[in-house]
């Protein structure tokens, strides 16, 4: 196959198709509309169902139905529309349905602006919605990253029962680059595996099936949780995805993800050349985040720069992880910021030859 | 090898296809490409851009902040982007459009009146094909047939009676910039 | 002698939560009386609101979802858009379906979706301790409108069928009530009219059905169903509102 | 001619089905039921009044009738 | 003034009026229905507005209407509520907006139950909507705390024009216990200060004022977090606000909030009664979380133990307190569930005798 | 020679950051000049959409809100309710007010507010690069509609005017449009007549304006009006829609 | 001291109400009180209870899992809470709705038929204030005079005609205490 | 008798002025202005047909009609 040309937004949608998504249900919203648009011709082709929701309630909850029916199914969002389906995505970790729920990331907090951002690390790591869940956050860098994250989320989210999101930001949706798509043209009509036994299609042959998250007898909602919070260790245990670059050798390890990686990374390729010894750890699961990966480097480098397109928030995740064994600074750039090469390796020089300038990143 | 580069005019110039046409065919070409179109301050009207970067290695970033080379194809553009333009950097200055003299005295600038040409042409809609092809010429890219390739992955397939038209034009700029 | 009225089969033996003379609890045994006799059991996925009869599929003997509060009838078409060829409703209160969810509500009909809703409408969000729901009759006192809902504040008792009657998309809307026996009976047979209307692939088809909350009336069951009779239905007229 | 039986302890007293009985056949027992209320009860005068119309039954919220006919 | 038998959610819409609240809108939702019956006609009592919004989405934007305009405005609600209210809690931060929002919290997630739970502490505390942005989290344990902190909340708010959550939970909400109640029978108006020149009320005599969180410009937005972020530096320094407990001659500190504080607390003075060396650590906001004044405990303890009704959220605060210099434990119940002295005790024996029995709290 | 047509005073002299011929421009300055002859600029209050109108309050000389993309009219609520001597106004598009802002707008109406919304239906969603709105006609192409709005998958064009009519609560409520002079000068009486109305305490009132969006329609200006003329207005029909 | 109480019955049988004097009365006499509603497993119907925890030290948990006393108005009640009491609490039956003996042999149980005595005095809804009296006078927890007091403040002031009636109740049930 | 100015370089050029003025007295300028748009430009022909209408003004999405009378 040969690569072609296509931005994230319309890969990731390319991507869903591949992996056997048959529902869409969006609702418009920049730096994520080219997913949409795709979506809205891309579904009907391959057999799927599209559709434009009033609102982001209205879509992840279409996207819940989709889904305890047995759908593959997936939502698009950016950053206000992502706050907005808290309290579905709260619903649907809550009975155990998987989605993948994809958040272009922009400026805020409030309207702010559509440049690109990673302000929502918190909101997706953390859960934004109520209640003790987790998503699983795949962090793509690049637009091939998106194709194979993508197909990635589809699986994981099955697998776990559990909705996934794919976090990005406005550079990684509108960006065209080379990739290998291979596009599908048909898909099942109705994609009802098999294998979801616990799937909404008619109580034919079997008891009765029920989708819910109320559970008002005594001690069954604390089961509830124990279920999902051993689900959760597995996670955490098996599906932390990362990049080491250079971390072998380094003295200073940037950590960083998605857009802001890109940058970091060709700060270090300069870097180097000018004989500084750093290196990058690029979580690629932002949940489950690569801690006790990331616990390691904290015996061979001198220290740690975290680098985000936020004003630091998985500087939380690090300093969880190294938990105070190494100086962790923090270099970052609120609403809408791009950090530039320059700004990072002036930051690392700062770090690794703190007699040429006097400024804590902290 | 890393060239940054905006193309910048009104919307309806064709300012997207000139990037996405450089970068298919930096891409047949075995390069590490990014396209990245206008984003964050614009909501409506105003200039539009599009960012290519080409380079051997992998892009870190698709955002051009400081572009070595620049394509403005109307006067707001030149006024938005000259300043910006790395040090010794292009300058490609659609001159049917803009009245003005670039400020700059470190940059090197190269004045086409694409637009007329175009219309010349027959068709007001290529002139971003000429100055593509004389930017591609200038900073010796990519090959003219990766450029004409690329022409027909851009130029959606009902379209394509257009093709020879744009071909044209690209090859119209780029024998412009040999005769310079 | 035969037996000729007993617990139909869809519908579990297993008592209700629901308090002494609720309305909700007739609807449930219809909707099985009328799901039993279209046959139709296995083929039929309903959606749950968030109200008093949250936990319907403790009582329903087929698939049945949850759903967040007024989102009702999102997760209805999800379902129903993965699975046409099976019998999909939702079954909402008035504060699921005429507050927080009116958008969803309305953008459902609108698009025509080929669901079935059945709306509880009795006035009080019952729930949550018989707050003022947008259906709430002017000048009754609830638990947010102790002084009684004033239009002034509060606005006016909100007409959902005939709003939602406007909307092409939506092809069968009736009200009925459950006040006694005869009233019961129609009510059975505009859910069913309902559902067959699905199973023929109409479009959305809504039945509204006035029905007694004697806890949060604050009146005996029998008196409940006389205000149905004497007041609600004077401000919720009942019949066809649309059929085409 | 009909007859009813009715649930003693699965009925909620609502009382729906005396008040909607044609020929008052129904009336709510004085003593409780394990749920703590008066349940209803077919009359033992003239239950041969019962014509098994299912008023009663159609009336109650708790499925607690079963009609004969 | 005798004191009075009163719940938490009525106390904490007495003092709304009390402190100059002039405005409520709310959905109705248990654990929280005291609060919203009892604004429904307090409120007209007191001059002020209620509006019983169509949905928590309705009333969190009605209260920013009514903020912009000058009022002092609440809201409430219960965890899916707040879910709903992400996207306007974080517009209101953006347009540096003044607010009290109250969540008593629930078992989650999804539609969980109604028993008390802290499973929203990472939404409260690090931002359940999108952006940048934190609201200052007060947490009473009694209700007696709730009179005082609400009026609080209000004061925050002003001074620092940014929404202050109230976080309880359907104890504190519906438990009725002694309090000092000062009712103040009528209020203003139009409560909208003099010393609240950026509000809306008719540009009269001044340029037109805008209430807005878009910021196109190059670089507007990142000035406005900049603005943002020195803000809440500021919040961290001056209002982190904790009690403790024997902490001065502690082996183990217990950090605990609200409801669970009071049963650690009991179960701490019956420990103490056998001899055992441990304290309590009650942050009472938990964003700023008082982090200096915790760190400072680890010097003297031996280890702490967080006690949460959660699977673990503000072990990570108390984490990123101590950063590994002390073992940290947790012990906790989830959805509902509330832990027992006993259960407490237990753990404190395990942690400090651990002779007597080997299991791992983590 | 005098005079006679000039920049209203409350509208800054500044270039909109609209495009050619887009309708909310005009409508802008028609808000403006009502403003003006009401003299009461210094007690207006008004609640930016975000749509392309979200910096509307670039150009409006006098205090603005904005709010979350369809809580318009609940931000505009908030702000009367604590003002109710100001005149306070909500301008949407049909994405904020038909769509995700449904449930807001009708219980708003509902609730009989005493403010006036300015509803821009221009069929499309024009700051997000042109996606089917709730109004968009059937057969229209849009960015998700490349075949054209379809009614099984989509649904029909909403008539948002006509809908809130059948609410008690709304009083006044016109459709006019903005694609001649005539009709310009009839726009501009509507929103003079709603900005009354309101002042006078009568209550919810709406003007719908039919607003052209030459850049999502793919039309020339001159195109885009006369599409309002021909296929617009034959489906949302020109003219009061209430008045009480 | 410290007595942690569920009062339980149906919903109609004052089972709030009685939590809630008890409480008001503990409060007057200096006493630290909480009173909790039911909450958590129940939605609609079923049992209703009010749990009053009553200290000389600060409350830790108002929710109340096992009570060192429990009245249960009703057969339900008894079957939910009998086996939740404390080892030698006190359970106060309500002998004219419960048919069953209780079964636990190690707790203090009085039986009153308090709804029969309240129909007998006139009125079945002050069966409560009955039990209350029998279950304050049981475990001497405040004075009557605060549990009068209380009344006042529990009873909305339009209902005020009824004090005297309570009061009576409250008396009624201390009375039986005293004469066993 | 009437008359109007048109700022030329706030014009887009979106034409309903001119095809607005009942007397067709407005042109699309052959050049652009500074925003790369043909401005409208009032006759230089015929001014005289002006009556001042304001037809064009009330039309003009950007304001940059003046008209006297
Ligand atoms: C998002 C959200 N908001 C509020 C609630 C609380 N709540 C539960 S049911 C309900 C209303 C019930 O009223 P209605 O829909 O009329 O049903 P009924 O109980 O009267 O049958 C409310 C507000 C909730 N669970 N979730
Ligand atoms: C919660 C949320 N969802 C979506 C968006 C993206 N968005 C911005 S404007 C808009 C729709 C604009 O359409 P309309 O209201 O018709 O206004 P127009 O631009 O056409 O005037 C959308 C979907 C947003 N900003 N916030
Ligand atoms: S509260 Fe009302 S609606 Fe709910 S179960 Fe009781 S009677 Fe029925
Ligand atoms: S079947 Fe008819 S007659 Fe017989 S008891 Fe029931 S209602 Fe009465
Ligand atoms: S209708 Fe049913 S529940 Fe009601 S009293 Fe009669 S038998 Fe009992
Ligand atoms: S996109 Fe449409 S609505 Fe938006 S400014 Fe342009 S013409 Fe106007
Ligand atoms: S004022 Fe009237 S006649 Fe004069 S140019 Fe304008 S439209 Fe034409
Ligand atoms: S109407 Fe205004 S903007 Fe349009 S062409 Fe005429 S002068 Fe220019
Ligand atoms: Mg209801
Ligand atoms: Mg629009």
């Amino acid at each position: 196959m040969a690569k072609i040309l296509m931005c994230g937004n319309e890969v990731i949608g390319e991507a869903a198709v591949h992996a056997g998504c048959t529902f869409y249900a969006g609702y418009p919203i920049t730096p994520q509309n080219e997913l949409t648009h795709y979506m809205s011709f891309r579904m009907q082709e391959a057999g799927g169902t599209f559709i434009q929701a009033e609102s982001e309630l209205a879509a992840i909850n279409l996207v819940l139905g989709a889904s305890a029916a047995g759908a593959r199914a997936m939502t698009s969002s950016s950053s206000p529309g992502i706050s907005l389906k808290q309290e579905g995505i709260s619903y649907m970790a809550a009975c155990q349905l998987p989605a993948v729920i994809v958040n272009m990331m922009r400026g805020g907090p409030g309207l702010g602006n559509i440049a690109p951002s990673q302000a929502d690390y918190f909101q997706a790591t953390r859960g934004g919605g109520h209640g003790d869940y987790r998503t699983i956050v795949l962090a793509p860098s690049t637009v091939e990253e998106a194709w194979n994250l993508t197909q990635l989320a589809f699986d994981l989210a099955d697998e776990y029962r559990n909705p996934v999101m794919i976090l990005g930001d406005g550079i990684l949706g509108q960006m065209m680059e080379p990739v290998e798509v291979v596009r599908r043209h048909v898909q099942a009509k109705n994609a009802v595996s098999a294998h979801k036994p616990w799937a909404l299609n008619g109580c034919k042959g079997r008891k009765p099936n029920v989708i819910r998250s109320l559970f008002l007898g005594e001690g069954e909602l604390e089961e509830l949780n124990r279920i999902m919070q051993m689900k959760y260790s597995k996670i955490k245990s098996k599906e932390p995805r990362f990049e080491s670059l250079y971390t072998e050798d380094s003295d200073l390890v940037i950590v960083a993800y998605g857009t802001t990686s890109r940058i970091v990374r060709s700060a270090i390729s300069k870097a180097r050349h000018e004989h500084l010894h750093v290196g990058m750890f690029r979580p690629i699961t932002l949940w489950p985040f690569p801690e006790a990966q990331l616990q390691k480097l904290a015996k061979k480098s001198k220290a740690f720069l975290v680098v985000e397109m936020s004003a630091g928030q998985m500087v939380d995740d690090v300093k969880l992880s190294i938990l105070g064994q190494r100086p962790i600074h923090f270099y970052g750039r609120a609403g809408g910021g791009v950090p530039t090469e320059e700004a990072i390796i002036e930051v690392i020089k700062d770090i690794l030859k703190p007699k040429s300038r006097k400024r804590v990143y902290a | 090898m890393k060239e940054e580069i905006i193309f910048a005019g009104f919307g309806g110039q064709g300012i997207m296809v000139m990037g996405k046409v450089l970068a298919w065919a930096a891409m047949k070409e075995g390069l590490k490409v990014t396209w990245m179109p206008s984003y964050g301050a614009e909501v409506r009207g105003g200039t539009a851009h599009s960012m290519v970067v080409i380079s051997d290695e992998m892009v870190p970033s698709p955002v051009v902040t400081s572009p070595t080379a620049c394509v403005v194809m109307n006067r707001p553009s030149m006024d938005r982007y000259e300043d910006s333009l790395a040090p010794s950097g292009t300058l490609i200055v659609n001159e049917s459009l803009i009245d003005r003299q670039p400020s700059r005295g470190d940059i090197d600038v190269l004045k086409i009146p694409v637009t007329k040409m175009a219309t010349d042409m027959g068709n007001t809609r290529i002139a971003n094909m000429i100055a593509l092809g004389a930017l591609n010429a200038k900073l010796k890219l990519v090959s003219m047939r990766a450029l004409v390739d690329a022409l027909k992955e851009v130029i959606p397939p009902d379209k394509h009676d257009l093709l020879p038209m744009n071909e044209q034009a690209l090859k119209e700029g780029a024998r412009l910039v040999a005769r310079q | 002698m035969k037996k000729v009225f007993e617990r139909p089969a869809s519908l579990r033996a297993v008592p209700t939560h629901y308090c002494s003379g609720c309305g909700h609890s007739i609807v449930h045994r219809l909707i099985c009386e009328v799901i039993d006799e279209l046959g139709i059991r296995e083929d039929v996925i309903a959606v749950c609101p968030v109200g008093c009869a949250v936990i319907a599929y403790e009582y329903w003997d087929f698939d049945c979802s949850e759903a967040p509060h007024g989102r009702t009838p999102c997760v209805a078409t999800g379902i129903k858009r993965v699975h046409p060829d099976k019998v999909v409703f939702s079954y909402q209160g008035d504060g699921d379906l005429a507050a927080i969810g009116t958008a969803e509500i309305i953008h459902t009909a609108n698009r025509g979706e080929n669901i079935t809703v059945f709306f509880i409408n009795n006035g009080v969000y019952g729930m949550t301790n018989g707050q003022m729901a947008p259906t709430t009759l002017i000048g009754q006192k609830t638990s947010t409108s102790i002084h009684g809902r004033d239009i002034t504040r509060d606005g006016y008792p909100m007409k959902m069928s005939e709003l939602l009657s406007q909307l092409p998309g939506a092809k069968y809307i009736e009200r009925v009530s459950v006040d006694n026996p005869a009233n019961v009976l129609k009510t059975k047979a505009a859910i069913k009219k309902a559902l067959k209307h699905q199973m023929e692939g109409k479009g959305f088809s809504l039945v509204e059905i006035l029905s007694p909350c004697p806890t949060y009336w604050g009146l005996s069951p029998k008196d409940a169903c006389r205000r149905i009779e004497d007041e609600m239905s004077k401000v919720f007229p009942l019949g066809v509102i649309k059929d085409i | 001619m009909g007859k009813i039986t009715i649930d003693r302890n699965a009925c909620k007293g609502c009382g729906l089905c005396a008040i909607n009985c044609p020929e008052k056949l129904i009336i709510m027992d004085e003593s409780m039921n394990v749920r703590g209320v008066h349940p209803a009860k077919f009359t033992e005068t003239d239950p041969e009044k019962c014509k098994g119309c299912k008023m009663c039954a159609i009336m109650c919220p708790e499925v607690c009738i079963e009609v004969y006919r």
